[in-house]
């Protein structure tokens, strides 16, 4: 079938996520849709790595998820402590910093 | 077209010495203001030392002079450069001619006369010191008027008589109404002034000069045209009418007053007034060539004649009285000298006698004042002769001079002038010779009902009583230069028509005194005046001396329309206000409200603008996370939409 | 003679001056004044040497020092006069230890030294309207508990008191080196430079050595005075920016040095928006109308030697920039711009004049003077003929004397009696007789009286003007009315009449040192009037080359006298 | 398909690496990981000396590394790294700033209670142990490594001639940061705040360059940025995919200067992040995030200047008025930098707007002198101190100037610096970037610019004023005056500010060599 329509997908989930960065307001749901769109970039990564005919595109799918794995951590780390302080992980409960 | 200038003597002698005339005086004035308090016990007598030593250069000059053949009697001397930039090349020089000289005679003599006049006058006075200072820095500066050699000298001497007469008009400085009268006096003639100043530029711009020589020169040589020639008379006469106290610039005189009476003397009737003439005679060359201005010029003076004897013929303050009678003698000269060569040496003579008779009236006035405790309402006085009797013959000799008494001085020039007026021919021969013969009328009668009023009639003050009088006569010091004018203003005349001795004496700077057809033969002119004069003292004479003069004036209301004008000036103060003052000052409130709410209004609120914009962006940066990711997403959907944008098109 | 760095000196030593006094500890008030003294009057000294040394009619800059400094941008050190900057630096070498002698006792046991701000928010200090903030930080405050806070905080924020005389002559010493570098540079950029850097001097002085009780408007004066320069000092930036890239297409390398860039021939497009740079920087530093506004504030909130300095000298900055800068390198623009210029010039004469005569504040009125002054300048500047130039070069350095002369005077009034308010004045001739002979010196000088300095600089400027546009200098020569009307008025309320206020009544008199702060500046002022000679000689060669270099020359009298120019006779 | 795979499996043959060209680099990867171990295994008292000293001794050895690889203009690691002379430059200066950034971080004696660093980050605010945690005098250690890590990602980042590269060293210098920022002593919350909020708006953003980078790949076949270059260059075929990934990756990078409209994550980090770390991620950030911003427009999408320089322009002018009009009601002092930091990030924009070598030396040198500025300025911050911390609310700072001159007059000056008064090194800077920019006939830009100074500088001043000219407050902060390290620092900062303003020629010079030799590709 037309690997363009894996771009397409690609550009969906991508929305989604960003969609999902702006409407939802649990910090780890907001966290995830951003995983969301770092894997429709790996799913674009991919298509066109078919497209090309090369394996380079595939490979830096490898090298993001090392790296979103990474932001993972970093960032379940960084929620936790807020969620501790404050009991809740909604991101609109913390705006102390603004103006 | 180029031309040569006018060739003057090279200074050699005593004339390389007539710096000293400005110096001497300079000197002292300088001596005084630096030496402070130490020079109060004989700052006095430094400052008369000074004006008499320059009176004997001048002297001593004159007499060189009269040493010269005729053609170089006009010396110049080259003292130092001025301003020299390129073509404007101005120089500090002198030039000692026949004009000059008597001019320096009357300046220095009168001058020194009353230096020793104040000596009595101011002896009480704490600040006598700075009196003499000032009366000092006058002389100079008046001097430097009348001899520099060109017309930035003059400028610079004109200025500089005004700043004397600002200081001595506001003397007394605790009057709020001396320091009024001072500003107003240096305000208008400042406005004669930019006059001046303008007619200079003009000449620099058409001639390239500021001497006398070069800009005679090319006037003479006609080279230049009508209508610039004119308007540079013009322009002179504006600057004269503001220092001469001519119409419309003339309200400032009588205010002059103000200051101490020796000053009303020296600066305000006898020498500085009639600067305005003198500067018309200098530039007879100019005005020979432009028979417009000279039109002006007598008109002017015509009108000023008659505007000071009416109005003098109101006041019963003495020296507002005289103020006036001196605004409209001015107005002769001027009309003299409007008639052109006929007249340059006659107005000069009338200037000349004038500056006797009326600085004696004057000081006689001041003798009067001083003995009638500062009083100087007319009806206040009355047989004062019994007990003044030098004051009441030198008085009585200006008095009969002013009014052209035969064989008085004021006989021989006044009667010239209304005769060459008549001369001058045609229908504005006749209506100037009219005016001119009318003034010598109202002259009489207000000078009359001023001598009547205040020496003879009964005394209308008391000896006893709470303001008790006890008037005397003056010290010596005050009597002395009062009989020396007396004898001048006496004999004056005479010698100055002495075989045209006058007219033959100015005629190098004045040009030939061309002698008219006689409209009417001098006898019969003569005749005519005198009759006139007679009338208008005969009508004093009924009207102060034969019936009792009330003690105060009767109010507005009862008399007549043209007493009510003349008494405000005939309306010249409340014209300048309402068509100077009042709008200027409405202008500068207008223009501080708008300075500060428009200008600086702009800047203030551009500033506040910004800062507002600030508040109001501050708002966007909710701290919201979410909004924070909204608004980077736009910024990205913005960004790649215009980059495909871009790429689309 | 020439091989000694004259400028360098005049610039260096006050600059070393500054950093040594501005180490000296309070106490030593007395040392640092006496050493700031020493320190002036030797630039003084060494500027009039500098003077003897220079060659009036040698065409070009004299006393030139070039040294690379940045040359990725062409950039250099180079130094050099003519005889405009040099009267200028001469003027400078005057002013300063006249202004420190002057405010020799201003700072010495201040009683308001402890006074509270007056209630004054810092926020007055030029924050816009508008800008309060309703939740200051956000809600950190509700959040993280406040403590009360340690007791050694509140020892050690006890206020000192507020005026340190070390740092007021420290800032004085800068401010001289800034003003001699300002117009010994020969190199844009480090004019440029100097410009810029003058101003922070100044805006210290204003802000905290101004009367001591206005806090607000004093910080509102100063911020309004920086930000304001600051804003034209920018644009210029633009401009010289523009012209070192203009050189760069122009040369093989880029310059900022004066004297090749004049040698470029713009395009007149390019010409005019870089005149517009420059000029607008300038308009407002002389101060030109309409903008003005900052100069009044400025000069009412400075101390009295401050406002000498800032309107003597530091506003010369802009009219100087005009002559050695504007003309010079964009005559083509200048020729476009000269009516607008003309018409601001023109129009400032009359608006100062009649501001002036409506000021209830002395030194406000002043100032308003002032813009009239640089009217007259501009004027003369933009007329195009040598006299024109001539008087107006001699009028910033005259304009200097007398205003400073007449800010000097009010200074001691307002040292006596504490208040710039006119109408606590009146009848002080008889008090003070001394002071109010001062003023009317100073008054004079400012109504261009024959005899006094001002009196040749303007009527130079108004018959240069003559020979170039009748119109114009007739209008202007009215303006010499108001003139009369503004400097007599203020003596007539303040000098004249009866004593209204008791605490008039026994005012002293000038003392000794007052009268030696002044009579220098009364001797120059009718020593230049009646001697201009020396001061002319050394400008005339300089504004004329400037003018022909532009292709002007004085118009030709139709009918001149066929003996030597002049009126020796 | 398993064809395929067979075929290049057997093509692939490993990349040979120079590692002395990477030795910098690597000096500091390796020092990061040592400081890891050091952190398991020395005790509390030990690490706080072993880990300052162990980061700044890796400096210093990466510094000198540096030095010697001067001229070397080269493509390493397969085409990944490109080590040239605008590397070379931009990995001194950050290495310049981490050096300082750490005295900052090892200062101990701000006040009663140790460094600006938390002694425990998991100890819940308001919690029983809290006051425990702010007061005791032993800090977070793992703040070190951490910065080290960040510091290896930024030199990666300035060198990367890859996007993928540039990816990895992206998330290797933020993740670091996202954990700084969290470690405040004081004001846990708005440290936490902060931290999650750079946190998600940099993952966020990071996203997007992914995005783009895939575009990227899908245009030209590769990620390299010499090939995306001919790709346009050479076949001159442009397509959708080739702006898409212009805009997406230019989305990660100007999130990364704090460009406006991505630059809403600024005040707010600053102002909750530790004052040593605000320091470091002013200075070392912008300098990283601009060399890899200058590379990818100067060579990846050089050929299209002309489509994207209008975008450029447009986010330019909004980032300088944004920051300087914003920060004109700021309160917070540190947000007032925060937003003077946005504003110059404009100007910096401004400088590359002129797409010229120019453009390239002046921003280089701008970045060393700016970061030289604001790195001092925060250092003063950090030493003007009320019983709850740093006075951070710029009301507390009234009179200053009359209480402890010395600071007063510093910070002064470096607020004129940041004002761009002349013969500082705000001036200097500035006039190298509109420069620049007007000899790339981008003067409408400049005038902006300009205006835009105009503006800032009331702000800087409004400082001053604060400062000098308005009465000390009765109960006002305290500068304390034992931190040597911080004063070491603040000296050093405006030491430079002072020699860049008077003399700027010799690092002009490096600059000038540096851009010159220009970009290896």
């Amino acid at each position: 079938m037309n690997p363009a329509n894996y771009l397409i997908l690609a550009a969906l989930l991508f929305t989604i996520g960003t969609a999902g960065v702006l409407v939802r307001r649990n910090a780890i749901v907001v966290f995830m849709s951003i995983e969301l769109m770092l894997n429709a970039s790996n799913l674009t990564l991919v298509t066109f790595s078919r497209l090309h005919g090369t394996l380079d595109g595939q490979v830096m799918a490898f090298f993001v998820m090392v790296v979103a794995a990474a932001e993972v951590v970093i960032g379940l780390a960084i929620i936790l402590s807020i969620f501790r302080t404050r009991r809740s992980a909604s991101v609109d409960d913390v705006n102390l910093l603004k103006y | 077209m180029t031309h040569t200038p006018v060739h003057y003597a090279a200074a050699s002698g005593a004339f390389s010495v007539s710096w000293l005339l400005i110096l001497l005086p300079l000197a002292g004035a300088a001596v005084l203001l630096l030496g402070g308090r130490r020079t109060d016990r004989f700052g006095h007598l430094i400052g008369t030392l000074a004006a008499a030593a320059s009176f004997v250069v001048g002297v001593v000059l004159f007499a060189a002079m009269l040493g010269r053949s005729g053609d170089d009697r006009a010396v110049s001397q080259h003292l130092f450069s001025w301003i020299p930039v390129n073509g404007f090349q101005v120089d500090v020089g002198l030039l000692v001619d026949q004009l000059s000289i008597v001019f320096v005679l009357l300046i220095t003599g009168v001058g020194t006369l009353i230096h020793i006049y104040s000596i009595g006058y101011m002896a009480h006075d704490p600040a006598r010191r700075k009196f003499f200072a000032y009366m000092n820095l006058f002389l100079a500066s008046m001097l430097l008027l009348v001899l520099g050699n060109n017309f930035l000298s003059l400028y610079a001497g004109w200025e500089l008589v005004g700043l004397s007469s600002y200081l001595l008009i506001k003397f007394w400085e605790d009057r709020p109404a001396a320091a009024t009268a001072a500003n107003k006096a240096f305000y208008m003639n400042r406005v004669g002034d930019v006059g001046l100043a303008i007619a200079i530029m003009l000449m620099f711009a058409t001639v390239g000069s500021t001497s006398y020589a070069d800009v005679f020169g090319a006037a003479a040589a006609n080279v230049i045209g009508y209508g610039t020639i004119s308007a540079i008379a013009l322009l002179l006469l504006l600057g004269a009418c503001g220092k001469s106290g001519q119409f419309p610039l003339q309200a400032w005189l009588p205010d002059a007053m103000e200051g101490p009476t020796p000053i009303s003397a020296l600066i305000h009737a006898a020498t500085m007034v009639t600067a305005g003439v003198y500067l018309i005679v200098r530039s007879a060359p100019i005005f020979n060539e432009t028979q417009a201005a000279r039109t002006v010029v007598v008109v002017i003076g015509a009108i000023t004649i008659l505007l000071g004897c009416v109005i003098g013929c109101a006041y019963d303050d003495i020296k507002k009285v005289l103020a006036y009678s001196t605004v409209s003698q001015i107005g002769y000269m001027f009309l003299a000298v409007g008639l052109g060569p006929a007249g340059y040496a006659i107005g000069i003579m009338h200037l000349l006698a004038h500056g006797f008779f009326k600085a004696g009236l004057f000081l006689g006035a001041g003798s009067v004042i001083h003995a009638m405790d500062d009083d100087q309402d007319l009806r206040h006085y009355g047989g004062l002769w019994r007990y003044m009797p030098v004051t009441w013959a030198t008085f009585g000799l200006g008095f009969l001079a002013i009014i052209g008494f035969p064989g008085l001085s004021g006989f021989f020039t006044k009667d010239r002038i209304i005769e060459t007026a008549f001369d001058k021919g045609g229908t504005s021969g006749y209506l100037l010779g009219a005016v001119a013969l009318l003034g010598a009328g109202i002259t009489a009668f207000y000078m009359s009902r001023l001598f009547l009023m205040t020496f003879h009639g009964r005394p209308r003050w008391s000896s006893e009583g709470e303001d008790a009088r006890h008037p005397h006569e003056s010290p010596p010091t005050m009597t002395g230069p009062m009989i020396v004018l007396a004898v001048g203003s006496t004999f004056a005349g005479g010698l100055f028509v002495l075989g045209h001795s006058m007219q033959d004496w100015l005629e190098p700077v004045a040009g030939e005194g061309v002698e008219g057809v006689h409209t009417f033969s001098p006898i019969v002119l003569t005749a005519l005046t005198l009759v006139v004069v007679a009338g208008g003292f005969a009508a004093a004479w009924l009207r102060y001396q034969a019936r009792p003069v009330e003690a105060t004036a009767r109010p507005d209301t009862e008399v007549t329309l043209v007493t009510v004008a003349a008494r405000h000036d005939l309306f010249a103060n409340t014209v300048n206000e309402t068509i100077a003052m009042r709008p200027g000052q409405f202008l500068t409130r207008f223009l501080v409200w708008l300075d500060l709410v428009g200008v600086d209004g702009l800047v203030r609120g551009s500033a506040a603008g910004i800062g507002g914009l600030s508040g109001r962006m501050r708002r966007l940066q909710t701290g919201f996370v979410r909004s924070y990711a909204l608004s980077m997403l736009g910024g990205a959907v913005l960004m790649v939409g215009a980059l495909l944008l871009v790429w689309g098109g | 003679m020439n091989s000694v760095p004259w400028l360098t000196i005049l610039l260096v030593i006050p600059a070393l001056a500054a950093v040594v006094v501005a180490a000296f500890p309070r106490r030593l008030a007395t040392q640092a004044k006496q050493l700031t003294l020493a320190v002036t009057l030797a630039v003084l000294v060494l500027a009039v040497l500098a003077t003897f040394a220079y060659h009036p009619n040698r065409a070009g800059f004299q006393f030139s020092q070039h040294y690379d400094w940045i040359s990725t941008f062409g950039i250099s050190y180079a130094v050099g006069v003519d005889g405009i900057s040099l009267v200028l630096i001469l003027l400078t070498a005057l002013l300063v230890p006249v202004v420190v002698l002057s405010s020799w006792d201003e700072f010495d046991g201040d009683p308001q030294d402890e006074g509270p701000a007056g209630g004054a928010l810092p926020e007055d200090g030029g924050l816009p309207a508008g800008g309060g903030l309703p939740e200051s930080g956000g809600g950190t405050a509700v959040l993280v508990a406040t403590p009360p806070v340690r007791v050694e905080a509140v020892a050690q924020a006890v206020p000192v008191p507020r005026r340190s005389v070390p740092v007021f002559c420290a800032l004085l010493l800068v401010l001289e080196a800034g003003l001699v570098g300002v117009f010994a540079a020969t190199d844009v950029f480090l004019f440029y430079v100097f410009f810029e850097a003058i101003l922070i001097p100044m805006y210290f002085l204003i802000g905290s050595f101004g009367p001591a009780q206005q806090q607000a408007q004093r910080s509102y004066a100063a911020v309004k005075f920086l930000i304001y320069s600051l804003l034209g000092g920018l644009l210029m930036l633009a401009a010289v920016i523009g012209l070192y890239v203009v050189s760069a297409e122009h040369l093989a390398h880029g310059t900022f040095d004066f004297a090749s860039l004049r040698q470029l021939d713009i395009t007149p497009g390019v010409q005019k928006l870089l005149f517009a740079g420059f000029f607008i920087a300038f308009a407002i530093k002389a101060p030109l109308f309409p903008f003005h506004t900052w100069l009044p504030d400025a000069g009412a909130q400075a101390p009295v030697g401050g406002a000498v300095l800032l309107v003597g000298l530091l506003d010369k900055v802009g009219t100087f920039g005009l002559i050695r800068y504007c003309i010079p390198l964009f005559p083509d623009a200048s020729d476009y711009f000269a009516p607008v210029v003309l018409a601001l010039a023109v129009i400032g004469i009359f608006y100062g004049a009649l501001l002036a005569i409506g000021q209830r504040d002395m030194k406000r009125l002043v100032s308003y003077t002032s813009l009239a002054h640089f009217g007259f300048i501009a004027l003369g500047l933009f007329a195009f003929t040598s006299q024109a130039g001539t008087g107006a070069v001699l009028y910033m350095v005259n304009h200097g004397l007398s205003t400073g002369l007449l800010f000097l005077v009010v200074g001691f009034l307002i040292a006596r009696r504490g208040t710039a308010d006119i109408g606590a004045y009146g009848g002080l001739a008889k008090v003070t007789p001394v002071l109010a002979g001062v003023m009317l010196i100073a008054g004079l000088s400012s109504l261009a009286l024959p005899g006094t300095n001002s009196f040749v600089s303007e009527f130079l400027v108004l018959v240069g003007t003559f020979t170039y546009n009748k119109a114009l200098a007739i209008v202007a020569t009215t303006g010499i009315v108001l003139a009369a009307i503004y400097v007599l008025y203020l003596y007539q309320r303040t000098m004249t009449g009866p004593i209204t206020h008791e605490a008039n009544r026994n005012l002293p008199d000038l003392s000794w040192r007052e009268k030696a702060v002044v009579a220098p500046m009364i001797a120059l002022i009718i020593g230049l009037g009646v001697y201009p000679k020396p001061l002319l000689d050394i400008i005339r060669p300089s504004v004329t080359a400037t003018y022909t270099d532009v292709g002007r020359s004085d118009p030709a009298p139709p009918h001149p006298v066929t003996s030597q120019p002049g009126g020796r006779s | 398909m398993s064809a395929i795979l067979l075929a290049q499996t057997e093509k692939i043959t490993p990349p040979s690496i120079e590692y002395s060209s990477l030795s910098p680099l690597l000096i500091v990867f390796v020092v990061a990981l040592v400081g890891v171990l050091v952190d398991a295994f020395a005790e509390r008292a030990a690490r706080r000396v072993i880990q300052p000293v162990l980061a700044g001794a890796g400096f210093i050895a990466a510094l000198i590394a540096v030095a010697l690889l001067h001229g070397r203009h080269a493509l390493l690691a397969a085409g990944a790294v490109a080590i040239d002379g605008p590397t070379l430059f931009m990995q001194g200066t950050i290495l310049v700033f981490a050096l300082l950034s750490v005295l900052l971080v090892a200062e101990r004696r701000l006040d009663s209670s140790g460094g600006a660093i938390v002694a425990s980050a998991a100890v819940t605010p308001g919690s029983k142990g809290s006051t425990a945690a702010r007061t005791s005098a032993d800090m977070q250690t793992e703040a070190y490594p951490l910065m080290v890590f960040s510091v290896t990602g930024m030199m990666l980042f300035v060198a990367s001639n890859n996007l993928l590269v540039m990816f990895v060293a992206l998330e290797i210098l933020s993740l670091p940061l996202y954990l700084l920022t969290g470690l405040a002593r004081r004001r846990r919350l708005l440290s936490q705040e902060a931290a999650m909020k750079y946190f998600l708006l940099g993952a966020f953003s990071s996203a997007f360059f992914l995005y783009g980078l895939a575009f990227a790949y899908g245009y030209a076949g590769s990620v390299e940025l010499g090939k995306i270059a001919d790709a346009v260059g050479t076949t001159g075929r442009t397509d959708a995919y080739l702006y898409l990934a212009v805009g997406l990756i230019a989305v990660g990078l100007f999130f990364k200067i704090g460009a406006a409209p991505f630059h809403s994550w600024t005040p707010d980090v600053y102002q909750g992040a530790p004052t040593p770390v605000t320091a470091f991620m002013a200075a070392g950030t912008k300098v990283a995030a601009f060399g890899a911003i200058l590379r990818v427009f100067y060579i990846a999408f050089g050929p299209l200047r002309w489509d994207w320089r209008p975008v450029l322009w447009a986010v330019a002018i909004l980032t300088m008025v944004v920051g300087a009009v914003l920060a004109l009601t700021q309160r917070d002092i540190k947000r007032m930098l925060a937003y003077s930091a946005i504003a110059h990030a404009g100007f910096l924009l401004v400088g590359l707007a002129g797409t010229n070598t120019d453009g390239l030396r002046g921003a280089m040198f701008y970045l060393v002198t700016y970061g030289f500025t604001t790195i001092a300025a925060f250092a003063v911050i950090s030493l003007v101190r009320t019983s709850d911390g740093e006075a951070s609310d710029l009301s507390q700072w009234r009179g200053l100037g009359r209480t402890s001159p010395l600071v007063a007059g510093t910070f002064s000056f470096l607020l004129m610096a940041l004002a761009g008064i002349p013969l500082t090194s705000g001036f200097t800077g500035k006039f190298a970037v509109f420069q620049a920019a007007i000899a790339g006939h981008a003067t409408p830009l400049v005038v902006v610019a300009l205006v835009c100074s105009a503006i800032a500088a009331f702000f800087y001043v409004r400082v001053i004023v604060l400062m000098f000219f308005s009465e000390p407050l009765a109960q006002g902060p305290v500068v304390v005056t034992r931190p040597t390290l911080t004063f070491a620092t603040a000296g050093i900062g405006t030491l430079a500010t002072l020699v860049l303003g008077v003399a700027p020629q010799p690092l002009l010079d490096l600059a000038n060599t540096a851009a010159s030799s220009g970009f290896v590709r």
